[in-house]
């Protein structure tokens, strides 16, 4: 079975990667975002996350079609969680299961590159002296003309 | 007619508020709203946008109909 | 810090997953493989994993090694699990946190990859009507002439 | 001069013990003890052998030295 879910509570990984296992599979391949304590030097407190909820979810349900059809994989799970994050807490998990690694390991990495650029999720750094909301370098659509 | 306007993150900062309404005449496309809506929140144009019309990626020329939810900005961060 | 573990215990991903984390990283690749109930269409009731345990560590130790010489990766974790294991239970972890996930990914697929081909680790799989100790298909180190 | 020799899974069932202690006059090497092994358990032909000496995988040219520790093992399958 496949999931995508959105979520305020902590991630547990072992959770996650165990739900995507189907019996005839041998390998899961898990990436684990979590929350730097450094970025570009300047050190963040805690961070933010918000979502446009129902268009996050849409988007990770289409990943994970065009997920299957580039790559052989039986199962994928992804969990991204909102709200506050305190250091070192799990951002994001996304779970590959395949018949073969290679293809999860592939899956796997390119649907984090693709969730970086497609879901619209939003993180706010927070400093001790200021915050910022993070803006993506990479989207996957490009910007619309914004001059009136 | 009636369409919503959502903003997150830097741009529901910008304009103070994760929601507006705005009453198109009719015939506008979401190019023609969201150009309305820059021109009352000009500090959106200090952002890079993306929009969206009925919660998918849209370009500027959509049609825009009565009861759209559009959805305006920054490139995604999340990860 | 890395690790590499030879356990009987079960194994448990995340808080594999977790001691590979440094403040500065951002991701951590983890692959975690497990027990198959069907191999090549025949169901294995159990497996049991034996190792020549010193030598495997040793072996474990010096992939990490070769790892970090060949990919810029933070921090490794390996974690294999030896005895009796049910369908379905972790046979081994391994988890990389790198700067950047690219290198997570490139260093776990390696590591999983090298392990099954020089860490002297053997699984019996116990079906209903017997059992057999597998073996390796694609060895690192090239069989010696074993004609007396 | 005593070596150890050690088997795991697939030899030490064709072996019937994990462990044996054999008695070299001096001067073999590794491929020498091993052929020898061979010889008292011709039913290790029907694998395909790697060996260790002091837990490296070796060759069968390494000199053997009194209480090195020897192992003769299947090809690797963990993971």
């Amino acid at each position: 079975m496949d999931f995508y879910e959105l979520t305020t509570d902590p991630i547990d990984i072992t959770s996650v990667a165990r739900r995507v296992v189907p019996p005839e599979c041998g390998a899961t391949v898990t990436l684990d975002g979590y929350v730097r304590k450094f970025t570009k030097g300047r050190e963040t407190l805690h961070l933010v996350y918000e979502a446009y909820e129902p268009m996050a979810l849409k988007e990770m349900q289409k990943l994970i079609e065009q997920a299957r059809s580039l790559f052989e994989i039986a199962n994928v799970g992804i969990v991204h969680r909102l709200g506050k994050l305190e250091i070192g807490e799990t951002s994001v998990v996304i779970s590959v299961a395949a018949p073969h690694r290679k293809a999860a390991f592939e899956a796997c990495e390119w649907l984090i590159r693709e969730l970086k650029r497609t879901v619209p999720v939003w993180k706010k750094e927070v400093y001790s002296d200021g915050e910022v909301w993070v803006e993506g370098d990479d989207p996957k659509y490009s910007l619309p003309n914004s001059t009136a | 007619m009636s369409v919503r306007i959502l903003f997150f993150g830097a741009t529901a900062d910008v304009v103070g508020a994760q929601e507006i309404q705005l009453s198109p005449t009719g015939g506008e496309t979401s190019g023609d709203v969201f150009d309305a809506v820059l021109r009352d929140h000009p500090g959106l144009r200090n952002h890079k946008l993306l929009f969206s019309v009925n919660q998918e990626f849209a370009s500027r020329s959509e049609p825009v109909r009565d009861g759209d939810e559009l959805a305006i900005f920054t490139a995604v961060s999340g990860g």
